[in-house]
């Protein structure tokens, strides 16, 4: 028995060791992205940009947070594009209700909750398949945008609630601190609530999970109104940062981004595996590569190109830190 | 004896902007004015080639009288118009010319271009740092694209720092791109946004930037660059403006002789953009004012 | 027999390590054709290990050797090994659920010409050696419809299948009841005949008597020793298993059945439409009640429909008299009945969570605080426990469960289960790839609960497992109860007449003629 | 054992007239829908339209083929509508060539094996994640389509194949002849040949199908190949009817639509489970859609919500009709 503890420490210690490497998950690529690009440009790492970078990301972050939970349930949530728009859509009109404007917020909110449950509703009670049904309501939820906003760009110059998308907090953006919020509080249900260790178990075996008597339709639910709830936020960032929406061209393929954050942030799409953290860094990553290559002056056509090629080497240099891992 | 007017079927670029919006409206109230029960289908291609063929192909189907086209591409789309053409639908095309189409009427999108980067050019007095933010490649934002980059290419001292940016065609595009612009220079004097809506993106960036010196002007004339030039502090000094409701009608009325086989004296209109600052702003009738 | 020959397989100095878990060190194995060559050891020892690694399934750290028949093999590559003539039955089935009996067994072998795959010829071939196995099931069955042992048995059939000189059985009949298993061994002393050498792992003795010509041990992912034929005896076996003498076996302490007791559970005409026929029983408050039967019998149906996991078409399911018929296994958990699935990987664990959250994973809410936060120390506290109670052999508690061994992740299982804190507790082969040492100790719980007055129903294919265990005992045929036995203190539970009834070869009639026989001979 | 077989034989019976409705699938919907259509505007099933309804499906039907090998393995492939883009971009280029202007077909085709190719390498043998592997070359082969063709419309007002996207056969367009001959090319070779077998086996169960010698990398290098190559000959088909093709614009989204087939058609995302005649009617759904919402006057907004609405009714009528399905 000593013999086996004597021999068994130092495996414990790699253990840990990769425990963390595995946390850390594409931090590594982060930096050297940012590294690169302060030195091509020498202005990446001034406090200026790095709070424009963390802007840009912020409405992708709350969105792949969301994302985050369907994802370790193992679903997929295509709609969250679409849902942003609505919402986005209702925070404007609401906002120029004369004296109530600030309404827009919660009804913005409200709407994307509302969005998402639908999609749980049919997804954990009718027990359709998430692919199917988030690309139903990605399509049919963005006609509702286009009819809720006439099918224009409405704005408002006088946005009550503008503070969000352009004044800071001691110095931090609004947008910023809005977006590390979600992802506190998303870490703390996943990391330290009996919901979060359910959210893992039904991701990591829906059966097995269900035959322990988890609430698998209740927390379908609950991750599908989170995903459609912080959509619902994205929206009333985007029309604090911009004020305005449009039906049609606002948050087109932003589902294809917040996936991209979530699984580059190591994330598995099979469900019950991966971090917010990783998604957080994930979405970081998309940004810098945006704006890193917009100050290199990079054309268009070869952002598209390099951006490409930065993902797919980004998950290679991973999988290669972590070659000989776990069994699955 | 009047043919009657029965469907119309109308496939813009991207129906959610605002311009093909007022563009629809035009034609449908240029429509009912000559038979009250016209039958109007409307769709977006999203500037896909493919879905705008498919489109064609399904008005023909349908037996439309007319389609209204705002071709995706304006020579690609040929093809299609011919099939139209043959099945005794009559294709008019407004605000891009479509090859084969009976009518075209549209805005002069070189001279919008020309317009707005000479505004710039003579606030600076002919000299300073400049860029274009391109839209997505299409007809119009290239022609438009041309325009201004022939403005100031007769400027030696207009220097054009950058110009191979993607604004999306969007405010968020176009604040994106801003926002590294103004990272990378800090000396830029003025921006050209191939439309409105990439325009007013790069005024909210510049407002963050606290950079209330640059010189922004854009084409389109829309409804929220009214509200922006009225503001008194708009950083978008001008914009070109077309008309895409009279142009969107005229287009339709002019359709509608050709459907009746009258010929016409002109089959393609140009018509001459008009550029708003702050001064003519009031006089404007602007996209919905009818 | 094999005394002249060169062995057909020599293993020499294999080591492998996961990460600095040292799963192997420097283990040699030498197999000859025409022998069964067992392999024993405790959970987690390293036998399924070694033999992956013969498969090409693992490849192992540099410096060992495998020889086949006296050329040294590549290893790590599948397809080498398979075209070697090695063939195995993995622990952790590997069958395509998706596919047919048929497309499985010929799976990567499929007969086919130029490429195009010849279903006639798969299946024509593949019945023969179903038939050799006595199996129920055609081969055009979708493998994903099979019920756990069924589908060990076509496991079983896809390494018969290949023409293999060495064929690795990772303990081929966890699942499989007295018939099948008899089948098995039929099948293994006629491939003894023609030569082939078999590698044959399993934690019941009474089988390593029966087939093995020697027997290997390993302990700790180290060789111990070889035992010839004649040198086999238990004590000295376990002796080497576990490091330590082990005095005596649990042997349970019949309770007497007593006609009196307090009904827990009763299930009246319970049926779905598909494989239950209408079952009706009691269990008693502290009895043990066994379920025998073959394979794909309905014992497993049988369990999950009085749990909720399926729907019922009709029936009842009573709980200290009140009607309750659970509607879902949460309903289930909620009135105190509990169930243990057999299939641990398919259905029972969260192989990337952790020990902790597996065992937990039923008793979290319960235990969490305001707001459902996480308990974490007591999930610790409880996890631990576990871990000392049934021996899990782990690095740490937190441990990824998907990389424990077969029998550890059965006990984590188990654990689960019994922090619940059940009233009645429903077992489906509960011992399933468990050592001997750990199963005396799941025997001995079994007896505690039962005292306690749990009323307990345990499924198992494992005969004397079930005579050892229960005080009465139920034998499912097609899908229908087919006869009942009773223990007393005087006259055990016979083996031939569990075996009568599953066969069913008594008539329904004369089944419970003789089961209130037995109890009239009680009084 | 007399009993048994008996008992069985009825439950046979069910099993194989629940495996026959299984195979019809959605086609019950889509007929439901073609006579819906025709009831409201007597125009939908002219032979006319028929075939219009078919040609506009045909490219869709020809990337989802491709989409539905990947898919059955459990993979996924994003990419397909930018490798169109790609290879139509090579054809028209190609078609330019004075004299070798038939070359564009085969180098059309070319382009798209070898982007295929070049993604079933990095997810065959570098184990990279199907989804990141396609999400990045979705980017990135965007951008090379629009280096290829200097980023503007390319057009060839004579080219020489254009008799494939314009021309009939015995009164059948080329277009429907060459989805149909993939649909049946693809179905020879998942029904009938050991290949086949070896991708529903991968997508059944990766480790089992490793485990008994299946070259995993090889059949994975095969399906993305068969979906780059498809998604070529959607390239030069979309040439032929278009006589152009633009780097930016063409393709956009075209992987939604094909995966949404796939889906709609029964196969399951997970892998394993699936047939291309599933495929072929949910492509025609899909089209018979667009269709038929313009035939009946349906407003663009609306157009959407009733797309998206009747995606999501027909899983959820599939799902009913199902009901009591596997234990797995
Ligand atoms: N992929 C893996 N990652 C980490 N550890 C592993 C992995 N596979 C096996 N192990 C460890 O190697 C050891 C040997 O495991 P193995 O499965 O060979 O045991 P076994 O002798 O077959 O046990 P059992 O009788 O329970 O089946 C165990 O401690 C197990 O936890
Ligand atoms: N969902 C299902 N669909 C069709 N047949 C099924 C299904 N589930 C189980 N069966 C069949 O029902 C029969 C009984 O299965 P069950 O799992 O209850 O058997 P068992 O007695 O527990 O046998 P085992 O020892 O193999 O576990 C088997 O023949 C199996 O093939
Ligand atoms: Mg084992
Ligand atoms: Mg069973």
């Amino acid at each position: 028995m000593n013999e086996t503890t004597t021999t068994r420490n130092p495996a414990q210690r790699m253990a840990q060791m990769k425990s963390v490497v595995m946390a850390l998950g594409m931090l590594p690529v982060l930096i050297l992205l940012a590294i690169a690009f302060e030195l091509m440009t020498g202005k990446f790492l001034s406090f200026n940009n790095i709070s424009i970078v963390m802007q840009q990301a912020s409405i992708n972050i709350v969105l792949a947070a969301g994302v985050t939970f369907v994802i370790l349930t193992g679903g997929i949530d295509l709609s969250v594009g679409s849902v942003l728009a609505a919402s986005a859509i209702a925070a404007v009109e609401v906002s120029l209700w004369p004296g109530l404007g600030m309404l827009g917020i919660p009804i913005g909110l409200l709407v994307g909750l509302v969005l998402g449950l639908v999609n749980g509703v049919l997804i954990a009670f009718l027990r359709l398949p998430p692919f199917i049904v988030t690309l139903g309501s990605l399509t049919a939820v963005r006609g509702l945008a286009r009819l809720l906003g006439d099918d224009t760009t409405i704005f408002n110059p006088d946005l009550p609630f503008a503070f969000i998308g352009n004044e800071s907090l001691m110095g931090i953006p609004w947008l910023i601190i809005i977006a590390l919020a979600v992802v506190l509080f998303s870490w703390f249900i996943l990391r330290a609530t009996v919901l979060g260790t359910w959210i893992y178990a039904i991701g990591g075996n829906h059966e097995a999970a269900r035959l322990t008597g988890i609430k698998v339709s209740l927390v379908l639910l609950f991750v599908y109104g989170v995903s459609g709830l912080l959509a619902g936020l994205g929206g009333v960032m985007s029309t604090a940062r911009l004020y305005a929406a449009n039906g049609l061209q606002l948050g087109q393929a932003y589902e294809l981004d917040a996936i991209a954050a979530v699984i580059l942030g190591g994330t598995s799409l099979v469900g019950g595996v991966g971090s917010i953290w990783g998604t957080l860094i994930g979405a970081l990553i998309i940004a810098v590569l945006s704006n890193g290559l917009i100050l290199v002056g990079v054309s268009d056509i070869w952002q598209f190109i390099i951006k490409g090629l930065v993902i797919i080497i980004a998950v290679a240099l991973d999988r290669y830190r972590l070659k000989g891992g776990a069994r699955t | 004896e009047d043919k009657p007017l029965e469907s119309v079927g109308i496939s813009v670029g991207l129906l959610g902007n605002p311009f093909f919006v007022a563009t629809i409206k035009g034609i449908t109230d240029a429509a009912q004015d000559i038979n009250p029960d016209v039958k109007i289908t409307s769709v977006s291609a999203d500037y896909d080639l493919n879905k705008q063929v498919n489109q064609i192909d399904n008005f023909i189907a349908a037996g439309v009288n007319i389609i209204m086209l705002n071709a995706v591409d304006d020579s690609a789309i040929a093809p299609a118009v011919q099939r139209a053409k043959n099945a005794g639908v009559t294709v008019a095309a407004f605000d891009v010319s479509a090859p084969g189409a009976e009518v075209t009427v549209m805005t002069d999108n070189v001279a919008a271009g020309r317009e707005a980067c000479q505004y710039i050019v003579d606030s600076l007095d002919g000299e300073g740092n400049v860029a274009i933010i391109k839209g997505p490649s299409s007809s119009s934002l290239n022609d438009r694209f041309k325009g201004c980059s022939e403005v100031f290419s007769q400027h030696d001292e207009i220097n054009v720092v950058s110009n191979d940016q993607n604004g999306k065609g969007s405010r968020d595009g176009g604040m994106n791109v801003m926002q590294g612009l103004l990272t990378r220079y800090d000396d830029l004097d003025a921006v050209f946004g191939a439309n409105d809506p990439m325009a007013l993106g790069a005024q909210l960036a510049a407002r963050q930037f606290n950079r209330n010196d640059i010189i922004i002007t854009g084409v389109d004339g829309a409804p929220d660059t009214e509200k922006s030039l009225k503001s008194g502090n708009s950083l978008l000094k001008a914009s070109a403006s077309q008309d895409p409701y009279v142009m969107a009608a005229k287009a339709m009325d002019l359709a509608y002789q050709v459907f009746q086989g009258k010929s016409l004296e002109q089959d393609t209109v140009l018509i001459q953009p008009k550029l708003i600052t702050a001064d003519n702003v009031d006089d404007y009738v602007g996209w919905t004012g009818r | 027999m094999n005394n002249n020959t060169d062995p057909i397989l020599t293993m020499t100095a294999i080591s492998k390590t996961f990460g600095e878990i040292k799963a192997l060190h420097d283990v040699s194995l030498t197999a000859w054709c025409g022998e069964v060559h067992a392999l024993m050891g405790e959970n987690g020892a390293g036998k399924s290990t070694l033999m992956k690694i013969l498969s090409g399934a693992l490849s192992p750290d540099p410096g060992g050797e495998i020889r086949i028949a006296g050329t040294p093999m590549r290893t790590g590559d599948t397809r080498l090994s398979k075209s070697l003539g090695i063939a195995v039955i993995y622990q952790e089935l590997s069958l395509a659920p998706n596919l047919t009996v048929a497309q499985n067994i010929f799976l990567g072998a499929e007969k086919s010409h130029r490429g195009v795959v010849d279903r006639h010829a798969m299946r024509t071939q593949s019945q023969p050696i179903l038939d050799r196995l006595g199996v129920t099931f055609r081969s055009d069955t979708l493998v994903g419809r099979l019920s756990l042992g069924e589908r060990q048995l076509v496991e079983i059939a896809r390494a018969l299948s290949t023409q293999a000189r060495i064929i690795v059985m990772d303990e081929p009949t966890t699942s499989l009841s007295s018939r099948e298993t008899e089948h098995l061994f039929k099948v293994i002393e006629g491939l003894k005949r023609e030569d082939i050498a078999i590698l044959y792992i399993s934690h019941r003795m009474d089988e390593v008597y029966r087939l093995s010509d020697r027997c290997s041990v390993l302990r700790d992912g180290t060789y111990v020793g070889t035992l010839e034929r004649d040198e086999l005896d238990a004590k000295r076996l376990v002796t080497m298993m576990v490091g330590r003498d082990i005095s005596s076996f649990y042997k349970k302490a019949h309770q007497a059945y007593e006609e009196d007791r307090e009904v827990a559970l009763r299930v009246e005409d319970l049926a779905d439409d598909k494989v239950i026929k209408g079952c009706s029983f009691v269990v008693h408050k502290g009895e043990v009640l066994g379920v025998a039967g073959l394979v794909g019998s309905g014992r497993t149906e049988l369990l999950r429909l009085i749990y909720g996991a399926d729907p019922a078409s009709r029936g009842t399911v009573y709980l200290d008299g009140k009607a309750v018929t659970p509607s879902s296994p949460r309903d289930a958990l909620k009135q105190g009945i509990v169930y243990l699935t057999e299939d641990r990987k398919g259905l029972g664990l969260f192989l990337d969570m952790s020990i902790v959250d597996n065992v937990n994973m039923a008793v979290a809410e319960q235990d969490a605080r305001p707001g459902g936060i996480r308990h974490f120390s007591a999930a610790a506290k409880r996890a631990k426990q576990a871990i000392h109670h049934l021996g899990i052999r782990t690095p740490s508690s937190r441990q990824a469960v998907g990389a424990l061994s077969g029998g550890n992740q059965q006990k984590v299982l188990l654990a689960r289960l019994l922090e619940a804190k059940p009233r009645v507790l429903m077992l489906d082969e509960p011992t399933r790839g468990v050592d001997v040492g750990a199963k005396s100790e799941i025997y001995r719980l079994i007896d505690d609960l039962a005292k306690q007055g749990l009323a307990i129903i345990v499924v198992s294919s494992e005969l004397p497992e079930i005579i050892g265990v229960a005080d009465r005992c139920l034998v499912m045929h097609s899908g229908e109860i087919a006869g009942e036995v009773v223990a007393t203190p005087e006259r055990p539970i016979q083996q031939e007449e569990l075996m009568a009834f599953s066969t069913g070869s008594f008539p329904q009639s004369n089944a419970s003629e003789d089961a209130s026989h037995n109890k009239e001979s009680l009084a």
